[in-house]
């Protein structure tokens, strides 16, 4: 059962990885990338990491696709259907993306992970807490001053010199 | 002016960032007008009004019928105020004609255009409450707004247009045991009015939305020629039933309400104090009224007016209104010119609409006592 | 546990080339942003996969660290975007030339 | 250019004081003594009642003498702008009806303004001689008033700031409609 | 030009209805039984006392009275009843029907007026039906530069991400949809799909003011998102779970609202603003921007959204219950079921009842049913008063209010719970 | 905290007005109560005595034809017209009465004060609405039909509000 899933999962995934970038609207290729991301949290689901799949759908989808499609919107709307590529460009990267792949995957299938299959329990969500606390407590408090800094640095760089307030007339 | 365009066709050009709305006529938060809002972001850069969609052409209407048939088309701008629409006309009328007023007729006057100035202030209150988004504002005064709907029918007839007063006086006689019952309706009404403080008025949801937005100052009041509650509510001492009465007023004891902030919530909170001040006016009449006598002085049919011009005032529910009436010695009035206080609001729309948010966009319009069919005419 | 480590692998990997094409074909700034969190979900399955197989809960939190780093990248991209579309009124990077230097 | 002082028959009020002998009001007879101290005979005061003073001015002197009764004598706004169009003169009059707020002394006067205008008879609104001068930058408060006698009366007012159209459609093309020669239809 | 309607007349009706009945008929015979038939076939059927139950046994059974009760147990028994029926759909639509009628009852009467009086006879209770069927029967105008799917797609989502939110919620011990290990961090992943449909289906209107209103339940919404998880934080420290099932359970003797007040505050207050009502329903504030996101809906759609919204609300009230209010606990107001009941059914005198449900309704289910329901409607009263109270606020405002007192008052919160943590008073697992 | 107390006195004010009566007259079943029957002229003051400005009632009797109504209606609605009536009266030598057309008509009341010969009173009769605009015009003869509607509600006034009785 669990090899139809993943089978759909994967056509899902990566179907809509190729439609988030060739699509011609800017708005539908952001519901795409949504497909992606929604993709991976499935994938984590078949992992047996639950809290990791629910994060990824409430960050990602919640927050991340929020921003991108608010950014989209706020493009004009001829450029968001407006399609910018040129064609020797688009066939160089098909070629770097077809030698990425095929190297890669013939990497990973000559090597000995082919064959890795497990049987035990998956990790309880709660030694993940545990890990935070305790051996990456550094990473966490490093993570949420990197967090905070992006954030404020996102929003002075977006922050527009306000209207000045000239409004009362003489 | 460019000779091309007709004037009000020329369009500017404009940033692309600002998005003009048009705010009306179809649109739930602007009334039989037109708003051509420019906002950038959640400001507004610029405020155009646009009235003149339910312009009927009162005042030409008027030259072609004579002083008395006037009355009845000519309450009709403000009908909810009808009273007091019709009453500088009436004075007017009665200055051209040389007629002396009944002293009966002149409280009969009083109280109507008291009960008058309640009804129209309950709409605009229920209009303001769901302007704001307060459904129970809505409500309530459209409902308490019944018990004074009530008395005008029984004491002239109608519901909204009363076309009560005359040249001479009031068309017909206080019915049997009015006083009674109007007096027991206008506590009443008093008693339910105060209690729109605790939802509305002391509501600091309402009093941190409305303070401090669209604030005219008194220099800017005076200048741009307000009137009525906007002007009361940038501190000046103004109206007109003591600075210059008409009729009876003299002989009443009228307290007008100032308040020195100029903001939407004094200006929202100056027509409330004005109601219940109305209803102690209304105590007053009819305890100072005489019993008996005649309400009306009869006319000759076809009056023709002296060869002048006169320019009457009476303080209405929004603010003094005026009638100038040029008269030709004909039974048709010349002129009749009606200088109403909602035109004359207009004027502070786009002035305290610039660099407001859209948010504060309703609350300000409305808070100006803005009757845009009054002020189309 | 039906799938293999290998399947997850080869998604994997098949979502990496797909960010390469469009890191390397696409010129809409927007786009690109899209590639990279291509690449990033792809590295993060990676990590979650092998974090399963070891089985390990450092895939799992690594995994976590990641998602919220690119969270951050995302915000401060995507401001980079409004900034830059600001000046330019546009998205297409070629026209970004003068950002040069 | 004949709308001086000189008015002809329907004047209404300019009479008035002479048939009927009545005690004139003190202090309103003041205010019309320092106008007419002002500026001699360039205005005609036309009547002195309780309350309301009228004063009759040509057009070239309009803006000087509204310009006098803001800074001298301390009136502040305009309360209505009315149009009134005289035919059989060729002239358009326009009333300016001025009040004052910041005076307690003033506050029941009306100073009643009133000047004349040339009237053509195939008006062109905004393009022929049927032009004033604005009083917007003395009184702020006419800026709406102004612009509704501009389109139902067709006086132009020069130096006005924004001589839109505000009441009329905008594809409104026949005569301005407070004209004695718009006739509504069936009468 | 207007339309007006034709004279009746009785033959036209008659032939009308004939005409309806003949190609009902026909349609059914050709095309309905054989796809049903179809359908049946590929099923797998359960077997019931011993025989395999094939269509034409279940159409036989469907004939008999006395043998559908098996079918009704067993039909109870798998998870498309607890989807579309009980803990799931059907219930969350009922308590949302009788949500929007209070409503209108409740307002009316505040407002000292009548409200929904004749459909229905009853103080207008199938006045709700009415409504749908106006809005079933009403045209559906797409804008004519819309963005077609996107705006089709939108209220279905909508109400689809609704239902996803209502499958999360316990409702009896035991009686929920989808029993998620981590189901508040589900809730999370939920909420946040709100946004995203409200902008799109915004967006995809091509219209002003949708998109000003989208904008603004755009900010509303991500804005209010942080304050709630925060205020949530304090409840998980102290069950030490994030399932709700088990954060229910952990409240026997205590809700948590008795230690954590402010946190129920802030969580109440984010709450309003999540579900757009007033004081917060800048989006759809109609004299502004003339519905919000909601202007060029028509029809139907429409009434997809306000279901959606209803259901929404419902599940709001229904996690406010979970987390703070003790969920299903409560005293034992049910009498417990005697055995015989559940064997041999009532006896009343000559007659004999079997109540096919109860082997499937405890006591216990029963019981915390009714107090879920109980305090689920008294939470939905204090979120339907303030709509006759309040006037609606301004955004700035909202988000000032949204980012800086709530978000530090659920960290108040949070010190709270880790304090009660730390004093050893509380621990995960409820009162010690 | 000025806000809070704020917010709980509107809370509290609106609970307490669900204990309120409801003020609605509920207008097909119920009917507010007027002052007498109609607008009646009152001939040794020439002033009306209240009433409700509903259609008018025509006294045969009285009318004369004199047509002071119909001028009076014109500069105002145009509703009345003289129309030929068969009936002879004696004061009414050319046989000539109003037809109201209450299509037009704006309940002023200026015929009312019009009429010399106390013919013409308005009644509160105010249910007037006709499927056809043929139906809105009032012949003579449907005039001199005095109403009767059954209006019995009046505002009562208690403790616990305002209601319609």
């Amino acid at each position: 059962m669990a090899d139809a899933i993943f089978l759909a999962l994967s056509v899902i995934t990566i179907g809509s990885a190729i439609a988030a970038l060739e699509l011609r609207s800017l708005i539908y290729g952001s519901i795409a990338l949504m497909g992606t991301l929604g993709g991976i949290a499935g994938f984590f689901f078949l992992l047996d990491s639950p809290f990791v799949a629910l994060f990824q759908l409430a960050v990602y989808v919640g927050s991340i696709a929020v921003l991108i499609l608010f950014t989209v919107m706020l493009v004009k709307r001829e450029l968001i259907f407006k399609k910018i590529e040129d064609k020797r460009r688009k066939f160089a990267g098909i070629g770097l993306m077809l030698v990425t792949m095929i190297a890669l995957g013939s990497v990973f299938l000559d090597s000995g992970i082919k064959t890795i299959t497990t049987d035990e329990p998956p990790v309880d969500f709660r030694d993940i807490g545990t890990d935070f606390v305790t051996y990456y407590w550094p990473a966490l408090i490093l993570m949420g001053l990197i967090l905070a800094g992006s954030v404020t640095g996102a929003l002075v760089l977006a922050k527009r010199e306000d209207v000045e307030n000239d409004q009362r007339t003489s | 002016m460019t000779a091309e365009l007709p004037p009000g066709l020329a369009l500017q050009k404009v940033d692309e960032r600002i998005m003009t709305l048009n705010v009306g006529p179809q649109h739930p938060g602007s009334g039989h007008m037109r708003i051509v809002v420019q906002i950038d972001g959640d400001y507004i850069v610029a405020c155009d009004p646009d009235p003149g969609y339910v312009h009927r052409g009162e005042e030409k209407m008027a030259e072609y019928r004579n002083y008395i048939t006037n009355i009845p088309h000519l309450e009709r701008p403000v009908i909810h105020d009808s009273c007091n629409v019709l009453y500088p006309y009436v004075l007017g009328v009665e200055e051209l004609l040389g007629i002396e007023v009944p002293e009966r007729a002149k409280y009969v006057r009083v109280i109507a255009s008291e009960l008058n100035r309640c009804i129209y202030i309950m709409y605009w209150l229920a209009i303001y409450g769901i302007f704001l988004g307060h459904s129970t504002m809505f409500m309530w005064p459209a409902g308490d707004r019944e018990l004074l709907i009530d008395l005008m029918e029984k004491m002239t007839g109608a519901r909204v247009t009363h076309a009560h007063f005359v040249p001479g006086g009031v068309r017909n006689d206080l019915p049997p045991n009015f006083e009674d019952v109007c007096l027991r309706q206008v506590n009443y009404f008093e008693k339910r009015i105060k209690e729109y403080a605790a939802v509305f008025y002391d509501n600091p949801i309402l009093i941190s939305r409305t303070r401090d937005t669209g604030i005219l100052s008194r220099q800017d009041a005076i200048r741009l020629g307000t009137t009525g509650s906007v002007l009361r509510a940038s501190g000046v001492d103004y109206d007109l039933r003591k600075k210059e009465p008409y009729d009876v007023y003299d002989e009443l004891d009228i307290h007008t309400n100032v308040m020195k902030e100029g903001d939407s919530y004094a200006r929202s909170r100056i027509p409330w104090l004005d109601m219940i001040e109305s209803c102690k006016i209304i105590k007053q009449a009819l305890q100072k009224m005489p019993k008996s006598g005649s309400v009306r002085v009869k006319l000759k049919p076809n009056p023709k007016g002296k060869n002048e011009t006169v320019y009457k005032r009476v303080e209405s529910g929004r603010g003094s209104l005026g009638c100038y009436v040029v008269s030709d010695s004909k039974p048709e009035p010349y002129r009749v010119k009606l200088s109403v206080p909602s035109f004359r609001n207009l004027i502070a729309l786009p002035y305290l609409l610039k660099g407001e948010k859209l948010g504060n966009m309703p609350s300000v319009y409305w808070s100006l006592n803005y009757w845009p069919v009054e002020a189309d005419r | 546990m039906t799938n293999e480590l290998v399947d997850f692998a080869l998604v994997s990997v098949a979502l990496l080339g797909i960010g390469i094409y469009g890191l390397a074909v696409k010129r809409n700034f927007i786009r690109m942003l899209f590639a990279v969190e291509i690449i990033i979900n792809a590295a993060n399955l990676n990590l979650v996969a092998f974090g399963r197989f070891l089985p390990h809960s450092g895939g799992q939190t690594l995994a976590l660290f990641s998602i919220a780093i690119a969270a951050a990248e995302v915000a401060v991209g995507l401001s980079l975007i409004i900034v830059a579309y600001r000046m330019y009124q546009n998205v297409d990077i070629a026209d970004f030339r003068s950002l040069k230097g | 250019m004949s709308s001086d002082s000189k008015k002809p028959t329907p004047k209404p009020a300019a009479k008035k004081p002479q048939e009927k002998p009545v005690e004139i009001p003190a202090f309103e007879k003041g205010i019309s003594d320092k106008i007419v101290e002002k500026f001699g005979d360039k205005i005609e005061v036309a009547f002195v009642k309780k309350d309301r003073v009228r004063i009759n001015v040509s057009k070239e002197n309009v803006h000087d003498v509204a310009e006098f009764i803001r800074d001298g004598l301390n009136y502040d706004h305009v309360e209505s702008v009315s149009g009134v169009d005289y035919p059989q003169d060729k002239e358009i009059e326009v009333v300016y009806h001025i009040g004052s707020y910041s005076d307690s002394s003033l506050e029941r006067q009306i100073l009643i303004l009133s000047t004349r205008a040339q009237r053509e008879e195939n008006p062109i609104p905004g393009n022929d001689a049927t032009k004033l001068p604005s009083l917007r930058d003395i009184f702020y408060s006419v800026e709406f008033h102004e612009r509704e006698v501009f389109e139902m009366l067709g006086v132009y007012f020069e130096g006005h700031p924004d001589n839109r159209r505000l009441l009329l459609p905008e594809d409104w093309a026949d005569l301005p409609p407070l004209r004695k020669d718009f006739a509504i239809k069936g009468r | 030009m207007s339309v007006i309607a034709p004279n009746f007349k009785l033959s036209e009706f008659i032939k009308s209805l004939l005409d309806n009945a003949f190609w009902g008929v026909l349609l059914m015979v050709l095309v309905g039984i054989p796809a049903v038939m179809m359908v049946l076939f590929f099923i797998e059927m359960p077997v019931i006392n011993g025989e395999l139950l094939t269509p034409f046994l279940a159409l036989t059974w469907l004939a008999d009275p006395s043998r559908i009760l098996p079918v009704v147990h067993a039909f109870m028994a798998t998870d498309m009843f607890r989807v579309m029926a009980f803990p799931g759909f059907g219930f969350a639509a009922l308590l949302a029907a009788g949500t929007i009628f209070v409503e209108r009852k409740m307002l009316a009467k505040l407002q000292l007026r009548v409200g929904p009086f004749y459909c229905g006879k009853i103080e207008g209770i199938l006045q709700l039906m009415g409504d749908g069927l106006k809005l079933i029967s009403k045209e559906i105008i797409i804008p004519a530069k819309a963005d077609k799917p996107l705006f089709w797609a939108a209220p279905v989502i909508f109400v689809g991400a609704a239902a996803a939110f209502v499958a999360l919620i316990p409702v009896a011990p035991g009686w929920v949809v989808a029993d998620v290990d981590l189901g508040l961090l589900g809730v999370f992943a939920v909420i946040g799909f709100f946004p995203i449909i409200t902008i799109l289906s915004a967006w995809s209107a091509n219209s002003k003011f949708p998109f000003i209103g989208g904008i603004r339940a755009l900010f509303q919404m991500v804005s209010f998102e942080i304050p709630l998880i925060l205020s949530l934080l304090g409840v998980v420290i102290l069950t030490g779970t994030l399932n709700l099932s088990e954060i229910a359970a952990s409240q026997s003797s205590f809700p948590w609202i008795v230690f954590l007040p402010i946190g129920a505050i802030v969580f109440f207050i984010t709450m309003l603003a999540e579900l757009e009502r007033i004081p917060f329903d800048l989006p759809e504030a109609e004299s502004e921007i003339v519905a919000g996101w909601l202007t060029e809906l028509s029809g139907m759609m429409y009434g997809l959204v306000q279901l959606g919204t209803y259901l929404k609300l419902y599940a709001f009230a229904a996690l406010f219950v979970v987390l703070f209010l003790g969920g299903w606990n409560g005293p034992m107001i049910v009498p417990p079921f005697p055995a015989e009941i559940l064997t041999d059914g009532i006896v009343m005198g000559p007659i004999t009842a079997k109540i096919p449900g109860l082997p499937l309704f405890t006591q216990e289910m029963l019981n915390g049913t009714l107090w879920f329901v109980l305090k689920t409607v008294g939470v939905i009263f204090f979120i339907l008063l303030p709509r006759g109270v309040f006037p609606r606020i301004r955004i700035d405002m909202l988000l000032n209010l949204g980012w800086t007192k709530l978000i530090g008052l659920a960290f108040v919160n949070i010190f709270i719970a880790l304090g009660l943590l730390y004093a050893g008073v509380l621990g995960p697992g409820g009162l010690q | 905290m000025g806000t809070a107390t704020g917010i709980i006195r509107a809370l509290n004010s609106g609970i307490k007005h669900i204990a309120t009566k409801r003020f609605t007259l509920r207008y097909p079943e119920e009917k507010l109560k007027f002052v007498g029957d109609g607008y009646q002229f009152d001939p040794s003051t020439g002033v009306g005595i209240a009433g409700l400005k509903g259609r008018h009632m025509l006294f045969h009797d009285h009318c004369t034809g004199c047509q002071l109504c119909s001028i009076a209606c014109e500069g105002v609605a145009e509703a009345i017209a003289m129309v030929k009536v068969p009936d002879e009266q004696t004061q009414n030598k050319k046989s000539i009465m109003p037809q109201i057309d209450y299509g037009k008509c704006v309940f002023c009341g200026l015929c009312v004060d019009a009429c010399p010969f106390y013919a013409l009173y308005m009644t509160n009769d105010y249910e007037l609405s006709s499927f056809s605009k043929e139906g809105l015009i009032y012949t003579p003869a449907q005039l001199q039909v005095k109403p009767y509607v059954a209006q019995d509600s009046e505002i009562i006034i208690s403790d616990r509000g305002a209601t319609h009785g």
